[in-house]
Protein backbone atom coordinates (compact mmCIF):
# COMPACT_ATOMS: atom_id res chain seq x y z
CA UNK A 1 0.00 0.00 0.00
CA UNK A 2 1.53 3.30 -1.33
CA UNK A 3 1.40 5.37 1.93
CA UNK A 4 3.47 7.85 0.56
CA UNK A 5 4.65 7.99 -2.83
CA UNK A 6 6.40 10.32 -5.15
CA UNK A 7 5.79 10.17 -9.14
CA UNK A 8 6.26 11.13 -12.47
CA UNK A 9 3.04 10.17 -13.68
CA UNK A 10 -0.04 11.72 -13.10
CA UNK A 11 -1.74 10.99 -9.63
CA UNK A 12 -4.83 9.43 -9.01
CA UNK A 13 -7.30 10.71 -6.96
CA UNK A 14 -9.53 8.05 -6.67
CA UNK A 15 -6.49 5.10 -6.22
CA UNK A 16 -6.10 7.72 -3.25
CA UNK A 17 -9.61 7.22 -1.84
CA UNK A 18 -9.42 3.55 -2.49
CA UNK A 19 -6.46 3.21 -0.32
CA UNK A 20 -7.62 5.16 2.66
CA UNK A 21 -11.38 3.68 2.11
CA UNK A 22 -12.59 0.92 4.83
CA UNK A 23 -15.76 0.28 5.89
CA UNK A 24 -15.00 1.21 9.61
CA UNK A 25 -14.09 4.77 8.52
CA UNK A 26 -17.10 7.19 8.12
CA UNK A 27 -15.20 10.59 7.38
CA UNK A 28 -12.80 10.90 4.51
CA UNK A 29 -10.77 13.97 4.32
CA UNK A 30 -8.77 14.41 0.81
CA UNK A 31 -6.76 17.76 -0.63
CA UNK A 32 -5.54 18.03 -3.60
CA UNK A 33 -3.82 20.85 -4.82
CA UNK A 34 -3.74 21.91 -8.56
CA UNK A 35 -1.29 23.52 -10.58
CA UNK A 36 -3.28 27.08 -11.37
CA UNK A 37 -2.53 29.25 -14.61
CA UNK A 38 -1.28 32.02 -12.86
CA UNK A 39 0.42 33.18 -9.83
CA UNK A 40 0.05 37.34 -8.65
CA UNK A 41 -1.79 38.04 -11.83
CA UNK A 42 1.04 36.05 -13.90
CA UNK A 43 0.21 34.04 -16.36
CA UNK A 44 2.02 30.25 -15.82
CA UNK A 45 2.23 28.18 -18.56
CA UNK A 46 3.46 24.87 -16.11
CA UNK A 47 5.66 23.95 -13.57
CA UNK A 48 8.17 21.43 -12.85
CA UNK A 49 9.06 19.99 -9.80
CA UNK A 50 12.25 18.75 -8.15
CA UNK A 51 12.38 16.21 -5.14
CA UNK A 52 15.21 14.69 -3.25
CA UNK A 53 13.61 11.37 -3.13
CA UNK A 54 14.95 9.60 -0.08
CA UNK A 55 14.66 12.32 2.03
CA UNK A 56 11.24 13.65 0.38
CA UNK A 57 10.18 10.28 0.88
CA UNK A 58 11.31 9.75 5.02
CA UNK A 59 9.82 13.58 5.30
CA UNK A 60 6.29 12.36 3.70
CA UNK A 61 6.37 9.42 5.97
CA UNK A 62 6.97 11.14 9.20
CA UNK A 63 4.09 13.30 8.59
CA UNK A 64 1.81 10.82 7.75
CA UNK A 65 2.86 8.81 10.81
CA UNK A 66 2.62 11.88 13.16
CA UNK A 67 -0.76 12.44 12.06
CA UNK A 68 -2.26 9.09 12.36
CA UNK A 69 -0.56 8.69 15.61
CA UNK A 70 -1.81 12.21 16.96
CA UNK A 71 -5.34 11.83 15.24
CA UNK A 72 -5.31 8.34 15.59
CA UNK A 73 -6.75 7.86 11.99
CA UNK A 74 -7.24 4.66 10.22
CA UNK A 75 -5.20 6.07 7.24
CA UNK A 76 -3.42 8.88 5.45
CA UNK A 77 -1.67 8.34 2.33
CA UNK A 78 0.43 11.45 0.98
CA UNK A 79 1.26 11.14 -3.31
CA UNK A 80 3.40 13.67 -4.70
CA UNK A 81 3.87 14.46 -8.55
CA UNK A 82 7.05 15.69 -9.88
CA UNK A 83 8.60 16.62 -13.26
CA UNK A 84 6.47 18.92 -15.29
CA UNK A 85 3.15 19.55 -14.36
CA UNK A 86 0.35 20.99 -16.69
CA UNK A 87 -2.25 23.69 -15.71
CA UNK A 88 -4.77 22.01 -14.32
CA UNK A 89 -3.09 18.35 -13.15
CA UNK A 90 -2.83 17.39 -9.35
CA UNK A 91 0.80 18.48 -7.41
CA UNK A 92 -0.12 16.60 -4.31
CA UNK A 93 -2.74 14.53 -3.02
CA UNK A 94 -3.42 13.75 1.05
CA UNK A 95 -6.11 12.04 1.79
CA UNK A 96 -6.81 10.59 5.18
CA UNK A 97 -9.84 8.56 6.79
CA UNK A 98 -11.37 8.47 10.50
CA UNK A 99 -13.94 6.89 12.45
CA UNK A 100 -14.58 11.26 13.08
CA UNK A 101 -14.64 13.42 10.58
CA UNK A 102 -13.19 16.62 12.52
CA UNK A 103 -9.85 14.22 13.03
CA UNK A 104 -10.06 13.78 9.38
CA UNK A 105 -10.38 17.78 8.53
CA UNK A 106 -7.32 18.42 11.20
CA UNK A 107 -5.33 15.95 10.10
CA UNK A 108 -5.05 16.79 6.27
CA UNK A 109 -5.09 20.16 6.81
CA UNK A 110 -1.88 19.85 9.50
CA UNK A 111 -0.17 17.41 6.70
CA UNK A 112 -0.20 19.54 3.64
CA UNK A 113 0.73 22.71 6.24
CA UNK A 114 4.03 20.47 7.31
CA UNK A 115 4.62 19.21 4.14
CA UNK A 116 4.97 22.90 2.34
CA UNK A 117 7.56 23.41 5.68
CA UNK A 118 9.25 20.40 5.92
CA UNK A 119 9.13 18.22 2.44
CA UNK A 120 12.38 18.48 0.27
CA UNK A 121 10.54 19.51 -2.84
CA UNK A 122 10.84 22.62 -4.82
CA UNK A 123 9.22 23.86 -7.82
CA UNK A 124 10.08 26.05 -10.81
CA UNK A 125 7.67 28.06 -12.20
CA UNK A 126 7.59 28.89 -16.21
CA UNK A 127 6.24 32.05 -17.73
CA UNK A 128 6.34 32.84 -21.01
CA UNK A 129 9.20 35.47 -20.70
CA UNK A 130 11.20 33.03 -17.69
CA UNK A 131 10.91 30.82 -14.91
CA UNK A 132 11.20 31.34 -11.27
CA UNK A 133 12.12 29.05 -8.38
CA UNK A 134 8.89 29.39 -5.81
CA UNK A 135 9.81 31.01 -2.79
CA UNK A 136 13.37 31.03 -3.31
CA UNK A 137 13.82 34.21 -2.63
CA UNK A 138 12.66 36.65 0.95
CA UNK B 1 37.89 19.56 5.73
CA UNK B 2 36.30 18.53 2.52
CA UNK B 3 33.13 17.29 1.49
CA UNK B 4 30.79 16.71 -1.61
CA UNK B 5 27.63 18.45 -1.21
CA UNK B 6 24.86 17.66 -3.36
CA UNK B 7 22.30 20.75 -4.60
CA UNK B 8 18.68 20.89 -5.47
CA UNK B 9 16.64 23.72 -6.97
CA UNK B 10 17.74 27.24 -6.88
CA UNK B 11 21.10 25.85 -4.67
CA UNK B 12 21.99 23.91 -8.00
CA UNK B 13 21.46 27.05 -10.37
CA UNK B 14 23.95 28.98 -7.95
CA UNK B 15 26.22 26.06 -8.06
CA UNK B 16 25.99 25.85 -11.70
CA UNK B 17 26.27 22.01 -10.87
CA UNK B 18 24.63 19.29 -9.42
CA UNK B 19 27.80 18.50 -6.72
CA UNK B 20 30.62 19.88 -5.92
CA UNK B 21 33.25 19.14 -3.27
CA UNK B 22 33.94 22.06 -0.78
CA UNK B 23 37.11 22.54 1.41
CA UNK B 24 37.19 24.82 4.12
CA UNK B 25 38.05 25.18 7.60
CA UNK B 26 36.22 24.05 10.69
CA UNK B 27 34.20 20.89 10.88
CA UNK B 28 30.51 22.26 11.67
CA UNK B 29 27.75 22.69 9.24
CA UNK B 30 28.69 26.15 9.65
CA UNK B 31 31.63 26.47 9.15
CA UNK B 32 30.52 24.79 5.73
CA UNK B 33 27.53 27.63 5.26
CA UNK B 34 30.33 29.96 5.84
CA UNK B 35 32.88 28.94 2.68
CA UNK B 36 29.78 28.38 0.53
CA UNK B 37 29.04 32.10 0.95
CA UNK B 38 32.44 33.32 0.65
CA UNK B 39 32.79 31.38 -2.52
CA UNK B 40 29.19 31.79 -4.22
CA UNK B 41 27.60 35.25 -2.56
CA UNK B 42 23.98 34.84 -3.88
CA UNK B 43 23.28 31.90 -0.56
CA UNK B 44 23.27 35.00 1.37
CA UNK B 45 20.33 35.84 -0.49
CA UNK B 46 18.31 33.12 -0.17
CA UNK B 47 15.11 33.32 2.33
CA UNK B 48 17.06 30.40 4.09
CA UNK B 49 19.32 27.53 3.07
CA UNK B 50 19.25 24.32 5.44
CA UNK B 51 21.25 21.25 5.64
CA UNK B 52 20.74 17.66 5.39
CA UNK B 53 23.36 14.99 6.14
CA UNK B 54 22.30 11.93 5.36
CA UNK B 55 18.51 12.62 4.70
CA UNK B 56 18.32 14.08 7.49
CA UNK B 57 17.63 17.82 8.81
CA UNK B 58 21.04 18.89 10.78
CA UNK B 59 21.97 22.22 12.74
CA UNK B 60 24.60 24.10 12.18
CA UNK B 61 26.53 23.23 15.20
CA UNK B 62 26.58 19.64 13.38
CA UNK B 63 29.75 18.10 12.42
CA UNK B 64 30.48 16.33 9.68
CA UNK B 65 32.14 13.31 8.59
CA UNK B 66 33.89 13.60 4.96
CA UNK B 67 32.16 10.65 3.94
CA UNK B 68 28.80 12.02 4.81
CA UNK B 69 26.17 12.69 1.78
CA UNK B 70 26.03 16.60 2.54
CA UNK B 71 22.30 17.93 1.04
CA UNK B 72 21.63 21.75 0.37
CA UNK B 73 18.21 22.30 1.03
CA UNK B 74 17.16 26.08 -0.24
CA UNK B 75 13.41 26.84 0.79
CA UNK B 76 11.01 24.21 -0.09
CA UNK B 77 7.99 24.91 -2.46
CA UNK B 78 6.39 21.61 -2.80
CA UNK B 79 2.60 21.03 -2.86
CA UNK C 1 -24.07 21.95 -13.05
CA UNK C 2 -25.26 20.34 -10.18
CA UNK C 3 -24.02 21.95 -7.28
CA UNK C 4 -26.91 20.32 -5.36
CA UNK C 5 -27.70 16.95 -5.97
CA UNK C 6 -29.80 14.45 -4.36
CA UNK C 7 -30.04 10.98 -6.24
CA UNK C 8 -31.10 7.15 -5.31
CA UNK C 9 -27.55 6.14 -7.75
CA UNK C 10 -24.03 5.82 -6.24
CA UNK C 11 -22.30 9.33 -5.68
CA UNK C 12 -19.27 9.92 -7.78
CA UNK C 13 -16.20 11.73 -6.19
CA UNK C 14 -14.56 11.77 -9.78
CA UNK C 15 -17.48 14.05 -10.52
CA UNK C 16 -17.72 16.19 -7.85
CA UNK C 17 -13.82 16.93 -8.30
CA UNK C 18 -14.46 17.27 -11.81
CA UNK C 19 -17.37 20.15 -10.95
CA UNK C 20 -15.49 22.38 -8.68
CA UNK C 21 -11.89 22.35 -10.97
CA UNK C 22 -10.94 24.89 -12.48
CA UNK C 23 -7.02 26.54 -13.85
CA UNK C 24 -7.63 29.13 -11.63
CA UNK C 25 -7.74 26.74 -8.17
CA UNK C 26 -5.27 25.77 -6.56
CA UNK C 27 -6.70 24.00 -3.00
CA UNK C 28 -9.68 21.57 -3.39
CA UNK C 29 -10.95 19.92 -0.49
CA UNK C 30 -13.41 17.03 -0.62
CA UNK C 31 -15.08 15.07 2.05
CA UNK C 32 -16.52 11.65 1.66
CA UNK C 33 -19.42 10.53 4.65
CA UNK C 34 -19.05 6.69 4.20
CA UNK C 35 -21.67 4.34 5.47
CA UNK C 36 -19.37 2.18 8.18
CA UNK C 37 -20.40 -1.31 9.10
CA UNK C 38 -21.16 -0.73 13.16
CA UNK C 39 -22.24 1.90 15.38
CA UNK C 40 -21.29 1.72 18.94
CA UNK C 41 -19.89 -1.56 18.42
CA UNK C 42 -22.72 -3.47 16.78
CA UNK C 43 -22.58 -4.51 12.97
CA UNK C 44 -24.70 -2.42 10.87
CA UNK C 45 -26.34 -4.25 7.39
CA UNK C 46 -27.13 -1.05 5.51
CA UNK C 47 -28.72 2.61 5.87
CA UNK C 48 -32.04 3.99 4.71
CA UNK C 49 -31.68 7.75 3.84
CA UNK C 50 -35.42 9.51 3.85
CA UNK C 51 -35.31 12.94 2.53
CA UNK C 52 -37.69 16.28 2.32
CA UNK C 53 -36.48 16.77 -1.25
CA UNK C 54 -37.54 19.88 -1.86
CA UNK C 55 -36.73 21.30 1.45
CA UNK C 56 -33.05 19.62 1.56
CA UNK C 57 -32.29 20.45 -1.69
CA UNK C 58 -32.85 24.40 -0.68
CA UNK C 59 -31.24 24.11 2.78
CA UNK C 60 -28.26 22.25 0.52
CA UNK C 61 -28.00 25.43 -1.86
CA UNK C 62 -28.14 27.83 1.00
CA UNK C 63 -25.19 25.90 2.80
CA UNK C 64 -23.13 26.32 -0.39
CA UNK C 65 -24.10 29.87 -0.98
CA UNK C 66 -23.08 30.65 2.46
CA UNK C 67 -19.83 29.10 2.07
CA UNK C 68 -18.79 30.31 -1.43
CA UNK C 69 -19.56 33.99 -0.04
CA UNK C 70 -18.05 33.63 3.41
CA UNK C 71 -14.95 32.47 1.95
CA UNK C 72 -14.76 33.49 -1.41
CA UNK C 73 -14.31 29.92 -3.14
CA UNK C 74 -14.45 29.36 -6.78
CA UNK C 75 -16.89 26.47 -6.26
CA UNK C 76 -18.82 23.94 -3.98
CA UNK C 77 -21.00 21.06 -4.58
CA UNK C 78 -23.05 18.92 -2.28
CA UNK C 79 -23.95 15.66 -2.97
CA UNK C 80 -26.10 12.83 -0.93
CA UNK C 81 -27.36 9.96 -1.68
CA UNK C 82 -31.05 8.88 -0.59
CA UNK C 83 -32.30 5.23 -0.26
CA UNK C 84 -30.32 2.03 0.64
CA UNK C 85 -26.51 2.78 0.85
CA UNK C 86 -24.84 -0.52 1.62
CA UNK C 87 -21.66 -0.76 4.04
CA UNK C 88 -18.74 1.28 2.20
CA UNK C 89 -20.82 3.74 0.20
CA UNK C 90 -21.20 7.62 0.04
CA UNK C 91 -24.04 8.72 1.89
CA UNK C 92 -22.40 12.44 1.38
CA UNK C 93 -19.61 13.89 -0.62
CA UNK C 94 -18.96 17.99 -0.48
CA UNK C 95 -15.95 19.50 -2.53
CA UNK C 96 -14.91 22.96 -2.61
CA UNK C 97 -12.29 24.56 -4.52
CA UNK C 98 -10.54 28.17 -4.21
CA UNK C 99 -7.28 30.08 -4.45
CA UNK C 100 -6.52 29.81 -0.81
CA UNK C 101 -6.38 25.98 1.28
CA UNK C 102 -7.40 27.49 4.17
CA UNK C 103 -10.54 28.75 3.07
CA UNK C 104 -11.13 25.44 1.27
CA UNK C 105 -10.67 23.17 4.74
CA UNK C 106 -12.88 26.45 6.54
CA UNK C 107 -15.72 25.96 4.75
CA UNK C 108 -15.73 22.16 3.46
CA UNK C 109 -16.30 21.46 6.75
CA UNK C 110 -18.67 23.67 8.00
CA UNK C 111 -20.76 22.74 5.43
CA UNK C 112 -20.91 19.09 6.29
CA UNK C 113 -21.25 20.27 9.94
CA UNK C 114 -23.94 22.76 9.08
CA UNK C 115 -25.81 19.98 6.53
CA UNK C 116 -25.77 17.71 9.81
CA UNK C 117 -27.78 20.17 11.35
CA UNK C 118 -30.12 21.65 9.02
CA UNK C 119 -30.82 19.87 5.99
CA UNK C 120 -34.41 17.56 6.32
CA UNK C 121 -33.00 13.97 5.99
CA UNK C 122 -33.03 11.43 7.95
CA UNK C 123 -31.02 7.78 7.96
CA UNK C 124 -32.41 4.71 9.64
CA UNK C 125 -29.72 1.99 10.95
CA UNK C 126 -30.17 -1.62 9.71
CA UNK C 127 -29.05 -4.35 12.49
CA UNK C 128 -29.06 -7.79 12.54
CA UNK C 129 -32.00 -7.41 15.28
CA UNK C 130 -33.88 -4.49 14.19
CA UNK C 131 -33.89 -0.91 12.77
CA UNK C 132 -33.59 2.29 14.82
CA UNK C 133 -33.78 5.92 13.13
CA UNK C 134 -30.45 7.57 13.96
CA UNK C 135 -30.51 10.92 16.79
CA UNK C 136 -34.29 10.42 17.04
CA UNK C 137 -34.08 10.23 20.59
CA UNK C 138 -32.60 11.99 23.28
CA UNK D 1 -58.40 25.54 12.64
CA UNK D 2 -57.42 22.88 10.26
CA UNK D 3 -54.03 21.62 8.72
CA UNK D 4 -52.86 18.44 6.90
CA UNK D 5 -49.46 17.56 8.26
CA UNK D 6 -46.81 15.65 6.45
CA UNK D 7 -44.15 13.59 8.09
CA UNK D 8 -40.70 12.07 7.54
CA UNK D 9 -38.71 9.38 9.44
CA UNK D 10 -39.65 8.44 13.02
CA UNK D 11 -42.57 11.21 12.77
CA UNK D 12 -44.18 8.93 10.27
CA UNK D 13 -43.55 5.88 12.13
CA UNK D 14 -45.63 7.72 15.19
CA UNK D 15 -48.11 8.75 13.21
CA UNK D 16 -48.27 5.71 11.36
CA UNK D 17 -48.86 7.47 7.73
CA UNK D 18 -47.39 10.51 5.66
CA UNK D 19 -49.73 12.47 6.21
CA UNK D 20 -52.71 13.35 8.60
CA UNK D 21 -55.34 15.66 8.96
CA UNK D 22 -55.16 17.77 12.18
CA UNK D 23 -57.74 19.36 13.63
CA UNK D 24 -56.88 22.13 16.56
CA UNK D 25 -57.75 25.19 18.92
CA UNK D 26 -55.52 27.93 17.83
CA UNK D 27 -53.65 29.21 14.89
CA UNK D 28 -49.66 29.04 15.87
CA UNK D 29 -47.25 26.15 15.43
CA UNK D 30 -47.05 25.97 19.08
CA UNK D 31 -50.59 25.03 18.92
CA UNK D 32 -50.56 22.27 16.83
CA UNK D 33 -47.19 21.17 18.45
CA UNK D 34 -49.32 20.81 21.71
CA UNK D 35 -52.50 19.13 19.57
CA UNK D 36 -50.06 16.53 18.58
CA UNK D 37 -48.33 15.81 21.63
CA UNK D 38 -51.51 15.30 23.07
CA UNK D 39 -52.80 12.66 20.40
CA UNK D 40 -49.44 11.06 19.77
CA UNK D 41 -47.33 11.15 23.46
CA UNK D 42 -44.36 9.73 21.52
CA UNK D 43 -43.45 13.00 20.00
CA UNK D 44 -42.96 14.47 23.25
CA UNK D 45 -40.13 11.77 23.27
CA UNK D 46 -37.86 13.15 20.73
CA UNK D 47 -34.99 14.90 20.86
CA UNK D 48 -36.31 17.93 19.27
CA UNK D 49 -39.42 18.45 16.65
CA UNK D 50 -39.16 21.37 14.50
CA UNK D 51 -41.88 22.81 11.89
CA UNK D 52 -41.39 23.57 8.11
CA UNK D 53 -44.00 25.37 6.46
CA UNK D 54 -43.71 25.88 2.31
CA UNK D 55 -40.23 24.21 2.72
CA UNK D 56 -38.69 26.90 5.30
CA UNK D 57 -38.50 26.06 9.05
CA UNK D 58 -40.96 28.43 11.16
CA UNK D 59 -40.87 29.50 14.68
CA UNK D 60 -43.29 28.31 17.14
CA UNK D 61 -44.81 31.36 17.26
CA UNK D 62 -45.73 31.18 13.25
CA UNK D 63 -49.13 31.76 12.51
CA UNK D 64 -50.37 28.70 10.09
CA UNK D 65 -52.88 28.93 7.17
CA UNK D 66 -54.89 25.96 6.10
CA UNK D 67 -53.62 25.58 2.95
CA UNK D 68 -49.93 25.69 3.57
CA UNK D 69 -47.63 22.76 3.41
CA UNK D 70 -46.86 21.93 7.05
CA UNK D 71 -43.64 19.21 7.29
CA UNK D 72 -42.78 17.64 11.36
CA UNK D 73 -39.30 17.72 10.61
CA UNK D 74 -37.72 14.81 13.62
CA UNK D 75 -34.28 15.41 14.48
CA UNK D 76 -32.22 14.95 11.57
CA UNK D 77 -29.77 12.84 10.04
CA UNK D 78 -28.17 12.96 6.78
CA UNK D 79 -24.30 12.90 6.08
Amino acid sequence: MEQVYISTDRLSSQWCIDLVSDDGSGGLVMFIGNVRNQTKGKTVKYLDFEAYEPMAIKEMQKIADTAKDRWKLHKMVIHHRVGKVPIGEEAVIIACSSPHRKASFEACEYAIDTLKETVPIWKKEFFEDGEVWVSARP
Amino acid sequence: MKVTVTAFGIAKDILNKKQTEVEYSGTTVADLRQQLIQEFPEFAKLASLKFAVNTDYVNDDFVLNSNDEVVLIPPVSGG
